[in-house]
């Protein structure tokens, strides 16, 4: 803060003059700026407090500021939503005349409900393989010294690179095979058209993500703790489950969010192994798009189905997010 | 947790506005009960599968559906502009053979000849698919405010005037009704406008992509012509109409569209005239439905197909030139590896009486494949479309398919790169159609290739 | 109470003994007592279980299939090995794709290499400039977001909802959104740009105006995956450290420098790793805004070749391998300038 | 210049006040320490000094500024945490130069300034290690390095030196009071190691519950505690207590009788209830009485535990006959038993009749319902109530 | 049945090798103590007990089994942190009773096991609240509570009172030593506290550089001391240590002699230098001289800093004329210094001239050299050798 070379610096101007403590002292060439204050020193001081009160300031108008961006279009779709169909021009803070029956519509021309529901069970399952498979990855890679640990983390990277299409012809091909154990799970013996269709590839997709945020966090627990765990009397994967995950809830409850929403909106995979029935597990985004006619797009139902879409999320991200409770290792440890 | 195929359902894909008219309410007309009074055995009903409307998506479901060698579905809906790949690549029941053969016969004799090129093997002829239903491009334009502006429009309808008289004509009746747009069409750089919008400009000036309408299915040897004169011409007037007088326009056409036509696609083009803010737009049948009911412009709405500059005699190849009206639509092709193929067949036999493309378009508005029978349908039943019988006449007369051979998607993205390009004045027109020539042409050796 | 005591010792003895053959079992006991890389192997087991099924498995074979040739017709899509040839055309700017991967040339004037088509039309540049603009905003954005929602006010739970929510929007929507709003008709934003100069009467039809449309979609939605994640990291800061820090006299940006930033580092690394590889793969923003032929990215051409009705498979599968080895190089890039900073991840 | 003072201070948790109404003021240049059992609010208070907790009610001044909401970074202060609180991903070096850094120091300077803290908390050869690869010891010397590097007004250390052993715990000590001496600066310390307290404070301060007991130099404490509480706390082992009745001759207890003229005491009433109370130390074998210029009379009592702690003997005394021994450590609660501290070279055996005396001069009385004392040493009626040495006052309360 | 035992254990970290080859054997029911300057390697040692750290090399056995590659929970150790270690997450209670649930006690059972640790550790109204909410030392009550509530075959105890007040921690001395007793549990404790290991422990194990230097009874260690390490380390203040020379009829110092006779002495010949131990109190004001059986002649001697400490007093003397003072604590170094200590009651100012002697039997001979102890305990030529008290034995190196 106060360079102790800079004769401009008002901290090094020492009004009171007064002499070094002790000349024998180790610390003689004391520059440090809170040592002694002359008139000058406290208004510059005051000058420094003043600061804070600009920070405060600064994050409020920073705050607002996010605010307002990340809302604006939403505000938009919803105006975009309320407008009638066919009359969509020159919006901009108002709708083009008001019709909230999109809201009603979106149920009655499509059975939208169940698309959310789809994509809700399976967001929900998917996150939870995700979570659990990369659990115990993350543990491994994040806490564990192994020979490979690194090889193994950047192959996992590696999926990564490749557009989605990339899977395409195989996976197409893997989830219409006939496999006869399938068939009394199934019906007709393929994944094609059931939730582990979904839920398996979706969540290998998603799963690097997740192994990077808890590979990360895991990392970070303070050693001391998850030996108090096992010295207690948990394994390995008890402490874990007890001590580790609880304490890494902010990234958790990140990668699970992350993952969910990921899943909930995902189209690609779903398009490839549903075949976009509400009743076969189509996803979300199949019933918004259902509302795209083959030259006519109905912009006020999309626009009204995925605000409607969006809440589940949102409502997810308050619950999760009470779990992102800061501060999470005060207190722990003495070190 | 899947589903077991329920028996004699016979699984077909289609967007939710055919599942609309499918079944009935209660006692109501359906397409299910036309089907059954066509013919169709009892035990069998159709299934539809609803997929995404949009073409692109319903080609890629089709494609990972027989790609995987999938059923359900039993047949599939195709876009007139992508079936012959599907033919070309073996996923398709040849029903030609399939058929009997006073189906076939009849088929060939009444259908829109146009839509049937659509659905035959290129190289053999056969039939490959049972067109559904035809779809063309018109030119919709506000009778009351062109003739406000002093121009007579009767006898648009069929027979369509200049460019030119159109031109001066849409940019009187919009300064005189002192409107925003003149006319609005799609020339976003997708599908739309290599296909339909620019094919028709440039049909109505005498150009063509392959030197004529006979060589449209063939890839492979024929010959490449969007760097011929006529074709930059139909784009240095689309830049007039775009720009007005700037670089590579043609004199004598004013400015009449709005420039944002660029990135426009239908639904955009269309509202604004549905708002009563355009003079004119160049859209699809719907359109007819959509803005010529009592509650919108009833009467006042003029139909026609395109106007024209260069007519067919004066133009350079077979079939080009005069008006001209973009064809889409869709064809049914029963999948090859259905273990219902003879109930499949009977659904297709179905569809091809007149009954049911009656009630198809009485239901759902979707013009029956044989157009002679728009003039038969109820009015009452089918809307403004009835109104406007004469100019589906002429346009039927005069429809451009695209040539969609198995190479069409991957050129046809070509086209409308460089047409989009050259609308935009981002590259100049002969220069555009001179690249897109020699891209033309690479592509076509690729099928050389591949055919020996 | 002592002699209370004496007699819970007795019997507290006995049942801690019990307890512990009751936790032990078999298994639990197997797995306790392998070493530590033997251990780490097993609870890596499920993991690339699943993804060798659903993703090393699918990607070898198609690699396979980027060694073949395309057949458009006839049944079987693949033709015969071709080896490298699929890759040499994508280079070569040869492709049979719409827009290239790369169409340079070279050239005797300075710089020596030449753009065979405008930058904004070429797959690689577009998709490195995205990647590389749109990152860098959301880290930087996502960072203050994440700043903010670290503090404590009134109301933070709604405001944090509210900065996470658009990337809850699915992508479509978000190119709805952005598409309607710079369509002249419907939205302000053309007139807005237009009127301050920047942008042209048609922005998503324009490659220079729509990448810039595509980036602040990309922006608006993505800088809440930063941001969260971020969050996260700052959450897990542990508080009393601040407090040294302030008695040291840090001021805020101090803290931030020397405290945040290094702490939550590691958290900040993997979203913007997996922030990158994501942007460079963007294509359904791209698709539902401006389209595939107006701002071609790489995954535009892998998709288009995949799924554009010419049944080009050989070739989709070397763009999509080409395009993984674009982002494996970056990545490798990345992976190598932070090796440090991050720690012992990598 | 760097005087800090409290004004009733007040923190109030939710449920809890870990400070009540706090009133001191810490001399410039002053070593006070402050002790009190664990929980009495020590953190607390040096939190609020150092800025790092706002109090909930009451002012903080340090020199002449009130700096009750000033930031923490400019108030001068240096600390060293009771939880330690190294940053984990800075080596020594640099956990112990960050507030040099900070201010932007010239490297030189630095290198300089680190290297002798170093020395002072002997880790010379660490600088290099990371916090996670250092003893607990050695993390808590980190600690204290970090802030013997700066030059603030007021260094705050609380518990510096917990987890020290005894040399290195006498060296610190040793280098603290010497910087202290040097710098001239004003340390407000924690511990709870009364040695410490004893040998480095210029004056103690006990809390209790958040309250402060008394405030002065520590052999004041130890002699004249203000309280009970104070007077049981100072001192290890503790002092003992016995609780009696004021008779006109002096004191009656349960076990025993000390005689002294309670008309020379203020605020002492005959029939009072007092406590009396008496360190091990000044319980006496009645062989050593000699060396005493006070003695009382002698007492009957029987040894308990006895526990040799090298330099000293801890003697546990039963004074009735029919007390069963309850284990050390207990033995100050209880009526009936006394601690005395003789030299290691006292020959006594367990379960052993002894009689003890204890040193009058150095028996305190204390109030034993309100706990204040009441005298700090008796005299005997008869003798001419000399000052023996360190106490003899009386009670100021 | 819970012996502990370690065979040549040796932890290396990259460049340091924190314990180095020790073997000792903790008996069953036994209390021992590891004691050791700050990074000594007692924590790593213990961690190693618990199976927290795999030995670089060596073994480690409870009761039969080896359990070197066993996991810590099948270890049936309970262990306090020195870094406390507790769940944040977790509120007080759940902290104490994890051990418990984990073996799915029932409810009640816990409870009451919670309430009863609990009150062990006076943490009685805290149960529910959170880490975060406590005081140093209150977190590290719950961090014993945690230990006590589990009925393990070992306690490992790493510092567990580091951060209590005197008193409590008597009471938790007391409290642990009745556990002790009462469980016969096998303890392993961790202490800087000499007080502690003296009181607490059957045995104190002193290790240095991660080298065991000798384990003993907690007397046997103070009075014979097998290293010159030993001798400093236990007792505090620190023992004098004085080099010289042996001559004929005794040690040589700089500033003094002391006589004896060297041929009584194995291992001593005339010649050798050799270092002479002399703890505080084991100097005397020449006054006490009559006091012990065995004083050596007197030394001249001048006061330094006088540290009054309550119960003693710690005077540090000048033997040479010359020597300018330097400051208190580290006068055990240089061979000019003295530290003594004398009763409180003893009045000395600073800067007196005194004659001092020393109690010959308390004097420890140590090879200058290998630090490897030589006699504890002198006897004077003529006196016929009488053994008094607690030393006089020859060292058995
Ligand atoms: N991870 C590590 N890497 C390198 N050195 C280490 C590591 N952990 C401990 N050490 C070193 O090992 C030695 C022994 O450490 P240990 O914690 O056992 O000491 P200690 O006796 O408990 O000390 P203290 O009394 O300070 O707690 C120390 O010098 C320490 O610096
Ligand atoms: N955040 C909090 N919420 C509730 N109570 C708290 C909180 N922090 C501290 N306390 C309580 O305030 C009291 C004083 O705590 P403080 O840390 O000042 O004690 P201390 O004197 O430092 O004790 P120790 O010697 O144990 O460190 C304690 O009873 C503690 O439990
Ligand atoms: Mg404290
Ligand atoms: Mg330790």
């Amino acid at each position: 803060m106060s360079d102790p070379n800079d004769p401009t610096d008002p901290a090094n101007d020492r009004g009171s003059g007064s002499p070094d403590p002790d000349g024998g002292a180790i610390f003689e060439d004391d520059r440090d700026a809170d040592l002694d204050r002359g008139p000058f020193q406290r208004w510059a001081a005051d000058a420094i407090k003043n600061p804070e009160r600009v920070y405060r300031a600064l994050f409020y108008v920073a705050a607002i500021f996010f605010l307002v961006t990340t809302l604006f279009p939403f505000y938009w779709l919803l105006m975009v939503a309320l407008t009638p169909e066919g009359r969509l021009q020159n919006i901009v803070f108002t709708p083009n005349g008001f019709d909230p029956g999109a809201f009603v519509e979106v149920f009655e021309v499509i059975p939208f409900h169940v698309y959310m529901f789809n994509s809700f069970v399976i967001a929900l399952g998917s996150t939870a393989v995700v979570l659990v498979v990369a659990s115990l990855a993350g543990y491994a890679f994040g806490r564990l010294e192994f020979p490979g640990r690194t090889p193994l983390l950047l192959l996992v990277l590696v999926i990564s690179f490749f557009p989605p299409a990339a899977f395409f012809i195989p996976l197409n091909d893997l989830f219409n095979t006939h496999f006869a154990i399938l068939e009394p799970i199934t019906g007709d013996g393929t994944l094609y058209n059931t939730p582990f269709a979904l839920v398996t590839p979706l969540s290998a997709i998603f799963m690097p993500l997740a192994i990077f945020i808890l590979t990360t966090f895991y990392a970070q627990i303070p050693d001391g703790l998850e030996d108090a765990a096992r010295v207690e009397g948990t394994t390995r994967l008890g402490a874990l489950f007890r001590v580790i995950i609880p304490l890494s809830a902010p990234g958790v409850a990140t990668a699970g969010v992350l993952t969910f929403i990921a899943v909930y909106n995902e189209f690609f995979f779903s398009f490839l192994m549903t075949d976009g029935q509400p009743e076969n597990w189509a996803p979300i985004l199949d019933g918004i798009l259902a509302y795209q006619g083959q030259y006519q797009v109905l912009y006020h139902l999309m626009a009204a189905a995925s605000i409607i879409g969006v809440i589940p999320v949102a409502i997810l991200v308050i619950v999760a997010q009470e779990k992102i409770v800061s501060g999470l290792t005060a207190g722990a440890l003495k070190e | 947790l899947g589903q077991a195929r329920e028996p004699n359902t016979i699984v077909m894909t289609a967007a939710t506005d055919v599942e609309g008219i499918m079944y009935a309410d209660g006692d109501g007309p359906s397409v299910q009960q036309a089907l059954w009074d066509a013919g169709l055995d009892e035990d069998i009903s159709v299934e539809i599968q609803t997929v995404v409307s949009d073409s692109a998506s319903r080609m890629q479901t089709t494609q990972s559906a027989l790609e995987a060698g999938r059923v359900p579905p039993d047949i599939h809906m195709m876009d007139s502009g992508w079936t012959v790949p599907f033919i070309l690549r073996d996923q398709t029941v040849n029903l030609t053979e399939a058929f009997p053969s006073d189906v076939v016969e009849r088929v060939d004799d009444t259908y829109l000849d146009a839509i049937l090129e659509t659905a035959r093997h290129p190289e053999t002829g056969d039939l490959h698919a049972l067109p559904l239903f035809p779809d063309l491009g018109f030119t919709l334009y506000r009778r009351d405010l062109i003739e406000d502006a002093g121009q007579d429009t009767s006898g648009w309808e069929t027979e369509p005037p200049t460019w030119e008289t159109f031109a001066t004509a849409v940019r009187d009746a919009r300064d005189g009704a002192d409107l925003d747009y003149g006319f609005t069409t799609q020339a976003a750089a997708y599908e739309g406008l290599s296909c339909c919008t620019f094919n028709e400009v440039m049909t109505t000036w005498g150009g063509a992509y392959y030197g004529g309408t006979d060589t449209l299915f063939a890839a492979g040897d024929r010959p490449i012509t969007v760097d011929d004169e006529r074709v930059v011409d139909a784009i240095r007037m689309m830049r007039s109409f775009i720009a007005g007088e700037t670089e590579n326009t043609l004199d004598g056409y004013p400015q009449i569209c709005p420039s944002a036509i660029v990135q426009w696609t239908e639904q955009e083009s269309l509202d604004p005239f549905a708002a009563g803010e355009a003079v004119a737009n160049r859209n699809w049948s719907f359109a007819i439905a959509a803005t010529g009911t009592e509650e919108a412009f009833g009467e006042d709405l003029g139909v026609m197909t395109r106007p024209y500059a260069v007519s067919p005699g004066e133009a350079a190849y077979e079939g080009v030139g005069g008006t001209a009206a973009a064809l889409g639509g869709w064809n049914l092709a029963v999948s090859p590896f259905t273990e219902r193929r003879e109930e499949a067949l009977q659904v297709l036999e179905a569809f091809a009486t007149e009954e049911v493309m009656l009630t198809v378009f009485e239901l759902g508005g979707f013009l029956p494949p044989n157009l002679d029978l728009v003039a038969e349908a109820d009015p009452e039943d089918v809307g403004p479309v009835a109104r406007y019988a004469d100019a589906v006449q002429v346009a039927s007369e005069n429809a451009v398919p695209r040539p969609a051979t198995d190479l069409w998607p991957e050129q046809s993205a070509l086209i409308y790169q460089a047409v989009n390009a050259a609308y935009r004045g981002a590259s100049a027109p002969q220069a555009a159609m001179n690249d897109l020539a020699e891209e033309l042409e690479q592509s076509e050796a690729e099928v050389e290739v591949d055919g020996s | 109470m002592a002699a209370e005591t004496d007699e819970d010792i007795v019997s507290e003895r006995s049942t801690e003994t019990e307890g512990r053959q009751r936790t032990g079992n078999a298994v639990v006991n197997w797995m306790e007592n392998l070493s530590e890389a033997a251990y780490a192997y097993l609870l890596l087991l499920p993991a690339f279980a699943l993804l060798s099924l659903i993703a090393f498995y699918p990607l070898l074979r198609t690699f396979v299939i980027s060694l073949r040739e395309n057949e458009t017709r006839g049944m079987e899509p693949l033709g015969e090995f071709v080896a490298a040839e699929n890759y040499v055309d994508i280079l070569t700017g040869n492709a049979r794709l719409a827009r290239q991967f790369l169409d340079v040339s070279f050239s005797s004037s300075v710089p020596f290499l030449e753009l065979g088509t405008p930058f904004f039309q070429q797959a690689l540049f577009v998709t490195l400039a995205f990647a590389l603009v749109s990152v860098l905003f959301e880290t930087v954005i996502g960072f203050g977001q994440a700043y903010v929602l670290d503090q404590d006010f009134r109301g933070r739970r709604w405001v944090r909802v509210a900065i996470i929510l658009p990337w809850a929007v699915p992508i479509v929507i978000q190119g709805m959104i952005f598409y309607l709003l710079f369509q002249p008709t419907v939205g302000f934003g053309s007139d807005l740009m237009q009127s301050l100069g920047l942008f042209s009467s048609a922005p998503l039809a324009n490659s220079q105006d729509a990448f810039v449309i595509i980036l602040i979609a990309d922006i608006w939605k993505s800088s809440a995956f930063m941001a969260l994640l971020i969050l996260a990291g700052l959450q897990s800061v542990d508080r009393s450290l601040y407090d040294v820090a302030r008695v040291a006299g840090a001021s805020p940006w101090q803290r931030f420098k020397l405290i945040t930033l290094p702490l939550v580092m590691p958290a900040l690394l993997v979203a913007m790793l997996f922030r990158t590889m994501d942007a460079m793969r963007v294509f359904g923003l791209i698709e539902s805004t401006a389209g595939c032929s107006t701002v071609p990215s790489l995954s535009c051409l892998v998709v288009e070749a995949m799924f554009g009705g010419t049944r080009i498979y050989a070739t989709a599968a070397a763009v999509a391998f080409s395009t993984a080895l674009v982002i494996g190089l970056i990545i490798g890039g990345y992976v190598l300038l932070f090796r440090d900073t991050g720690g012992d991840l990598y | 210049m760097a005087r800090v003072r409290l004004e009733n201070v007040t923190k109030r948790y939710e449920d809890v006040t870990a400070v009540d109404d706090v009133s001191l003021a810490v001399e410039d240049g002053e070593f006070v320490t402050f002790v009190g059992p664990s929980g009495c609010g020590k953190s607390t208070t040096m939190e609020t000094v150092a800025g790092l907790t706002q109090p909930t009610e009451g002012s903080v001044y340090i020199g002449d500024r009130e700096v009750t909401t000033l930031a923490p970074k400019d108030r001068g202060v240096a600390m060293v945490f009771q939880n330690i609180a190294l940053f984990p991903h800075m080596n020594v070096f640099e956990n112990i130069s960050f507030g040099l850094r900070l201010r932007k120091y010239d490297d030189e300077e630095i290198d300089r300034r680190v290297e002798r803290a170093a020395e002072i908390v002997e880790l010379e050869g660490m600088l290099e290690r990371m916090p996670d690869e250092l003893s607990g010891g050695q993390r808590q010397r980190v600690a204290i390095a970090r802030a013997l590097v700066r030059n603030p007004d007021v260094f705050l250390m609380d518990e510096p030196l917990a987890n020290l052993d005894a040399k290195l715990r006498v060296h610190m000590r040793t280098e603290l009071q010497r910087l202290h001496r040097e710098l001239d600066a004003t340390i407000i310390y924690v511990t709870h190691d009364q040695a410490e307290a004893m040998t480095m404070s210029n004056r103690i301060a006990v809390l209790n519950e958040g309250k402060l007991q008394q405030i002065a130099a520590p052999l004041t404490c130890y002699n004249e505690p203000t309280n009970l509480f104070v007077a049981g706390f100072i001192g290890s082992p503790s002092m003992n207590f016995v609780e009696g009745t004021v008779v006109a001759d002096g004191l009656e207890t349960k076990n025993f009788d000390v005689r002294f003229d309670p008309e020379t005491i203020p605020g002492v009433s005959v029939g009072d209830t007092v406590t009396m109370g008496v360190r091990p130390e000044d319980v006496h074998l009645s062989g050593e009485a000699d060396a005493l210029a006070d003695p009382t009379d002698g007492i009957d009592a029987r040894t308990d535990v006895i526990e040799p702690m090298g330099d000293e003997i801890f003697v546990y005394l039963l004074l009735a006959e029919d007390v069963t021994g309850t284990m050390a450590g207990d033995a100050t609660s209880s009526p009936d038993q006394l601690l005395m501290s003789v030299t290691p070279d006292t020959e006594l055996a367990a379960d052993q009749s002894v009689d003890v005396v204890l040193d009058r001069s150095q028996i305190h009385l204390f109030d034993a319902a309100s706990g204040d004392a009441l005298v700090h040493g008796l005299t005997e009626f008869d003798s001419g109530g000399g000052d023996t040495g360190r106490a003899g006052t009386q009670a100021d309360s």
